[in-house]
């Protein structure tokens, strides 16, 4: 990859008009509209009247084509990237990188996960601001690094650091040798996923039971706390369960959950509903979950009964493949990228955190 | 076929007077010596074709478009005003605006700043555009700009004296909307094509009202020659005479210049500065300006129409000058307002807007036209 | 206790609504004329950290006792232990990772962890901001020619007015908190 | 008169390369049938000077909108596969990050679902000074969404007094936890800091201010006739559709139904306040918005009560006894919490591990429910698995039912008065 920054500099900082064009970048760094994440908020507040970045000539504008500065905010998802470098791509030339929060350099808190990029390696940077999300003043301090930058011709960290020997701070004579304690994380081998009813003082919460218990028989009604009703019920009943609940007058999906039991090759589909028509009902939510068959995943749709479980029901096609029999947008990816395929199942690992420096960094 | 002396002659006999520069001015002076400036002018009279250059700038005509009211001044306001909208809308929003590029006069050449950074950046003409138009359309706005200065005259300052100089001069402005069309179409892009349909529509939602707003004015001062215009608002300006005119007047510049609350044509939110979304560089800042050039057109023909024009007391230093600033102190002053609107509104939607040209705009229109004619009638009678 | 309230929406007259024109009108003109300013300038002015502020952290060695939580305790995996000489492991702080959420330095029970009140850095590239023991045993320097601060400003409402309280900068901007 | 036909020409057109490219979820044939149609297809975002980190794909005729088709996910960063991966307290920052600006209420779910498995009982000042601060966070919201609304609606100046006054929300944030937005602040039994005196001084003016000068935002932006014209009676939803929809929060209150977490299933002090639920009939964008402003002024009331009775409290105890480890008190001796978690965080947070089970709780966070399912297996210290429906994804299918029939110009006032914030949605 060619080196655009140097480039951007090198033309600004050549011919006779030199100093013209370097004046002229320098004062009129306009960010273009790419908010990209979280840190948005604090790009808010930098340009808000809090401390009114306007004051160094940037100015946030709505158009690619006419700015020459992208302020990358946060997190580049995978299918963002193509955007960031579209975008980056129709800006004239000369344009600057700044990337603000540590979701964007390192990943941050989601340095691990399946659908973010590195946007350093999309983009090429000029400054780095770490903070999750940083302060306005650390934007500004960018910004003014940057016209720095573009007058005097390279790049500096704004701030320094001193190194201090270590060996003459604490001796090199060994002491006794520190094993690295076991890292904290324990995940159970053999997981044991299951819900129990519990008995709990709620009058309505036994008159709906036994309700319930009438309606369906053919499934298991129990309370598990105050408010909370579980049916565990068979996949070919799950939608007569819901149109009984239907008929009950729940009227929304709360959620639309699905877990993945790897160990005993099954999914767990569950629904949670409540009502918003039924004063009493408004804090209860019912929760309904059949086993499904992990090779072959297939449920009845509920978008006929409830039209709010479609996007979750979309949702859990792209994080799992349950294939929702009955909704019209099976197969298409909806909010994860193309190229990543069912990440929430078990068997889909992510990069396991490290407590030691490694040697090679 | 003209010679040399007599264009130098006739250029000459039709100049323009400004006693500071073409009379000679005294610096010091005392009972026994006198020291005079030499007047600038005199120094070029004798040279050949330097003294023509010289003939021909100050010739009215060209010195019309060229300096007051034309391009010179159109620039000199234009700068100023971007800062100001910028710097009025940070005061009221609790902050600064651009200041830290020269702290001692608040930061007023931000404009160039940016006008130079457009300048040395990268024009992209991208693939779908229709090339030659894209890049001629924006030169052309410069036609339609500097047409209407022909027919607006500065006091003794003009380059055409016609008995129609009002509605030759709302004709050549309404020439600008058509090139924003056009800009739209050789975009060829969605955005740009929302954005001149836009445009296209504001266009009809003004117009009518622009025109019946001048030409009540017209009818009330008997004339559509700016100078007699003027000339009757000596006494008593044309904003007392039909204020509801000069309000059908105020919003349809609004709606003309899309000022907010009816920015609608390049509303950024919706459809990315509609027309100009493909635009970059340098080419940009010159489709940027077309609305700031359109406002000081307009705001010039509202301080003839209604502000008494060039009327003020005379400066005799200035001359030929004294009502030229006049002119532009009160468009600039008008400029100011217009561009406050920015601070405390949001923008209508399209149909909104056409309905409120169409319906409430219409009927203040009809009613000036009625108070004019009102005015009129009794002004026949000889009741005034 | 929760109660109801019902509210409804505005629908203005022609008066009505010249009056509500004038209103907005009249709000920004009182605003443009005496303006209620917030900005603090940065970085010609400073805001002023309060106590506890979560910034870039500095590392106490003499007090560490080499035990690993603050790296256990990290959610993004920011905090790596790295070995010196004397044969002990010592925190590293990825800050293109760290989020400064602070739970290291909550979690270090001999207080080795200390914050600043800063966290305002521009870095030039990714390998730079990775902290290894020794730079964090100092913590930041911010360079005197690159100092453009005069004021540290802190905000304070005093009878429903709010004021900008002003105070010169000190000689140090980054200060060590326990 | 004769009904208008619409012809359409015989022109020769090519549907854009783009649409294939981009792999868009939109049903198959509708680049062909738009561009020979009368209709054009608009790609609004992700880069667009009025959509977030999404992209809408938008069926116009002439100028109206046929049919909006949401493409999410820009922002989705997988926090649910995350959580399965991360101790249950390094969770707390991480459930925080869908909506930073509304911190406090998002961590307040996922730590009370942690609180109910463990069955934790959280002191009374820690109740308090959760509650303050969520609904400093709900302030801190409701104005950046307005603040959004109003720079869609081009009132910059709209945009700017709402940020500003956000300035003082981060200031109080700032003291309180010491972060300007992402506080990470509430942890399973209580808080992480005590709040003093002059801190709580600070917040009680800083409201009252807010107050004063929400009084002239109403006046030059919300009671703005300008605004008032471009969001009365736009995408309106009745009390049905919104149901059928499953709206939430404020948006749901706009269309008549009284439902707010906060009252139907109190949790923290919300039970011991005096405040109101804001509900409108209308259901239009304009309600959507009052709504929430009124909102603000119930948040400040909420607020200045909470303030009050922290301020009569005895400082300390901010953590519950539960946590501490100290579950045997001896008889009759009252148990007593700690006064700060300093050095004490991991040994007290770090190996939670919860009994296997399903916990859920709803929370209302400022732009509606947001629900938590924690799933435990009862043997590892990390959620099994870790369900999080937030409000933005609850309402995005209303948001886009809502816009057909609108007109273009609309889509950016409907999206603003949603207050759609796309990473809360995608999380």
């Amino acid at each position: 990859m060619r080196d655009v920054n140097a480039e951007n500099i090198e033309f600004l900082s050549s011919g006779a008009i030199a100093p013209v064009k370097k004046w002229g970048a320098k004062w009129s760094l306009w960010a273009v509209h790419l908010v990209t994440s979280c840190c948005g908020v604090e790009l808010a507040h930098a340009y808000a009247s809090g401390y009114d970045a306007e004051r160094w000539g940037t100015l946030n504008f709505g158009m690619m084509r006419q700015t020459n500065l992208i302020i990358v905010e946060g997190t580049i998802t995978k299918k963002m990237a193509r955007a960031l470098r579209i975008t980056w791509e129709q800006m004239p030339d000369p344009k600057f990188v700044i990337l603000i929060g540590a979701c964007g350099i390192e990943g941050g808190l989601f340095w691990n996960s399946y659908h973010i990029t590195r946007p350093w390696k999309i983009v090429p940077v000029d400054y780095f601001v770490p903070g999750c999300p940083p302060t306005p003043e650390g934007l500004i301090s960018a910004i003014r690094a940057l016209q720095k930058k573009i007058e005097k011709g390279e790049a500096r960290t704004t701030v320094k650091f001193r190194e201090t020997d270590l060996a003459e701070l604490l001796g090199t004579e060994a002491g006794k040798e520190r094993k690295p304690p076991k890292p904290p994380l324990k995940i159970a081998e053999k997981p044991e996923i299951k819900v129990e009813p519990k008995e709990v003082e709620w009058e309505l919460g036994k008159q709906l039971v036994g309700k319930l218990k009438e309606r369906i028989p053919y499934a298991e009604v129990f309370t598990t706390d105050v408010n909370r009703i579980y049916i565990k019920t068979d996949a070919k009943f799950y939608k007569k369960v819901a149109k009984a609940l239907e008929c009950e007058g729940f009227d929304h999906v709360k959620s639309i959950n699905v877990i993945d039991v790897l160990h005993e090759n099954k999914f767990i589909v569950e629904c949670s509903v409540s009502s918003y028509s039924i004063k009493e009902f408004m804090p209860v939510i019912v929760t309904f979950a059949a086993e499904i068959d992990r090779c072959n995943p297939r449920i009845p749709s509920l978008i006929d009964v409830w039209l709010s479980a479609d996007y979750q029901e979309r949702e859990m096609h792209d994080f799992f493949g349950v294939w929702f029999e009955g909704n019209p947008n099976m197969g298409q990816k909806f909010l994860i990228a193309p190229e990543v395929e069912t990440p929430l199942r078990k068997d889909f690992k992510l990069e396991e955190p490290s407590y030691v420096l490694e040697e090679n960094k | 076929m003209l010679s040399y002396n007599a264009l130098l002659e006739m250029f000459r006999q039709n100049s323009v007077g400004i006693p500071l520069i073409t009379r000679k001015v005294v610096l010091y002076h005392t009972a026994t010596k006198v020291a005079y400036i030499p007047p600038v002018t005199s120094l070029f009279a004798k040279i050949p074709i330097l003294n023509l250059i010289v003939a021909l700038l100050f010739w009215k005509p060209f010195f019309a478009v060229l300096f007051a009211p034309g391009l010179v001044c159109m620039l000199i306001a234009l700068l100023p005003i971007i800062w100001f909208e910028r710097k009025v809308t940070a005061r009221v929003q609790w902050r600064y605006g651009p200041l830290e590029i020269s702290r001692d006069i608040g930061g007023l050449i931000q404009p160039m700043a940016d006008g130079m950074r457009y300048f040395f950046q990268e024009v992209i003409t991208h693939r779908e555009a229709h090339r030659p138009y894209f890049l001629q359309f924006p030169l052309l706005t410069f036609l339609p700009v500097l047409l209407p200065i022909l027919v607006i005259p500065v006091g003794a300052i003009y380059a055409i004296n016609t008995p129609y100089s009002i509605p030759a001069a709302i004709a050549l402005i309404s020439l600008i909307p058509m090139i924003i069309v056009a800009i739209g179409w050789a975009s060829n892009s969605k955005y740009a094509y929302v954005g001149s349909l836009r445009e296209a529509f504001m266009y009809f939602s003004y117009e009518i009202i622009l025109i019946v707003a001048a030409m009540s004015m017209v009818i009330l001062y008997g004339s559509a020659n700016a100078i007699e215009i003027v000339r009757e608002q000596s006494v008593v300006p044309g904003v007392i005479l039909n204020p509801v005119a000069a309000l059908v007047f105020f919003i349809a510049i609004i709606m003309a210049t899309s000022r907010f609350p009816f920015e609608i044509p390049e509303a950024d939110p919706e459809v990315v500065f509609g027309p100009f979304v493909e635009y970059t560089g340098i080419i940009f800042g010159l489709v940027m300006t077309i609305a700031y050039e359109k406002l000081y057109l307009l705001c010039l023909l509202f301080s003839i129409l209604f502000l008494g024009g060039w009327n003020g007391p005379f400066i005799p230093p200035l001359g030929d000058l004294s009502p030229v600033l006049w002119l532009f102190l009160k468009t600039f002053a008008l400029m100011m307002i217009f561009v406050f609107f920015r601070t405390f509104y949001g923008r209508y939607r399209l149909d909104q807007a056409l309905k409120i040209g169409w319906s409430t705009l219409m009927g203040f229109a009809v009613v000036s036209l009625g108070i004019s004619l009102g005015l009129g009638v009794i002004n026949i009678a000889g009741w005034l | 206790m929760a109660g109801v309230k019902k509210i409804k929406p505005p629908s203005p007259d022609f008066l009505e609504t010249i009056k509500l024109h004038l209103d907005a009108f009249g709000v920004g003109l009182r605003e443009a004329v005496k303006p209620s300013r917030m900005t603090v300038q940065y970085p010609r002015e400073l805001r002023k950290r309060p106590k506890g502020f979560r910034g870039m952290l500095v590392f106490d060695i003499s007090k560490c006792i080499s035990c690993f939580q603050c790296a256990f305790v990290c959610p993004a995996n920011a905090i790596h232990m790295k070995k010196a000489p004397n044969g002990k492991y010592y925190p590293c702080v990825d800050y293109a990772k760290c989020i400064f959420c602070h739970f290291c330095r909550d979690t270090c029970s001999k207080g080795a962890w200390k914050t600043t009140n800063f966290m305002d850095v521009a870095f030039k590239s990714v390998d730079e901001m990775l902290l290894t023991t020794e730079k964090l045993v100092n913590g930041p320097e911010i360079p005197e020619e690159e100092r453009e601060d005069e004021y540290v400003v802190e905000y304070e409402i005093r009878g429903g007015k709010l004021v900008l309280k002003k105070e010169t900068s000190p000689d140090r901007i980054v200060e060590v908190e326990d | 008169m004769s009904e208008m036909k619409e012809y359409s020409l015989p022109v020769p057109v090519k549907p854009p390369a783009e649409i294939k490219s981009l792999e868009l979820p939109v049903p198959p044939g509708l680049d062909e049938k738009a561009t020979k149609g009368d209709e054009i297809v608009l790609f609004v975002g992700p880069q667009h000077g009025g959509s977030g980190h999404m992209r809408l794909i938008v069926r116009v005729h002439g100028d109206v909108i046929r049919e909006v088709i949401p493409d999410p996910g820009f922002v989705h960063r997988g926090v649910e596969k995350l959580a399965e991966n991360k101790l249950y307290v390094q969770n707390i920052p991480l459930v925080e990050r869908p909506a930073i600006m509304d911190c406090v209420n998002f961590s307040l779910g996922y730590v009370r679902a942690i609180e109910q498995a463990l069955d934790i009982e959280v002191p009374e000042r820690a109740r308090y000074i959760r509650t303050m601060l969520a609904e400093i966070c709900r302030i801190g919201t409701h104005f950046y969404d307005a603040g959004i609304l109003s720079v869609f609606l081009g009132h910059t100046t709209g945009f700017m007094w709402p940020f500003a006054l956000r300035e003082l929300t981060c200031e109080a944030l700032m003291r309180v936890a010491g972060a300007r937005i992402t506080a990470s602040y509430v942890v399973p039994g209580g808080v992480r800091r005590d709040v003093d005196n002059s801190t709580l001084n600070y917040i009680y003016e800083a409201m009252t201010y807010i107050q004063r000068k929400a009084k002239d935002f109403e006046r030059i932006f919300v009671r703005n006739p300008v605004t008032i014209a471009r969001l009365k009676d736009v995408a309106a939803l009745s009390k049905k559709e919104a149901i059928k929809y499953g709206i939430v929060g404020p948006f749901l209150r706009a269309c008549g139904v009284e439902y707010d977490v906060r009252a139907v299933e109190p949790y923290d002090a919300y039970d011991e306040l005096t405040w109101d639920i804001v509900v409108a009939d209308e259901g239009d964008s304009y309600s959507r918005f009052l709504v929430r402003v009124n909102e603000i002024q119930q948040s400040i009331s909420i607020i200045n009560q909470c303030i009050k009775t922290l301020k009569d409290m005895p400082q300390g105890n901010i953590v519950s006894a539960d946590v501490a480890g100290k579950k045997k008190a001896k008889e009759g001796e009252e148990k007593k919490g700690l006064d700060t978690v300093n050095g004490a965080f991991f040994r007290l947070f770090g190996r939670l591990t919860l009994p296997a089970g399903e916990y859920t709780t709803l929370t209302e966070a400022a732009r509606g429910t947001l629900l938590y399912t924690i799933v435990s297996d009862g043997k590892s210290n990390v959620p099994y698995r870790l369900r999080i429906v937030t409000p933005g994804w609850y309402y995005l299918k209303g948001f886009m039912e809502s816009l057909k029939g609108c007109r273009l110009a609309d889509l950016q006032a409907v999206y603003g008065s949603f207050g759609y914030f796309p990473p809360e949605a995608d999380r």
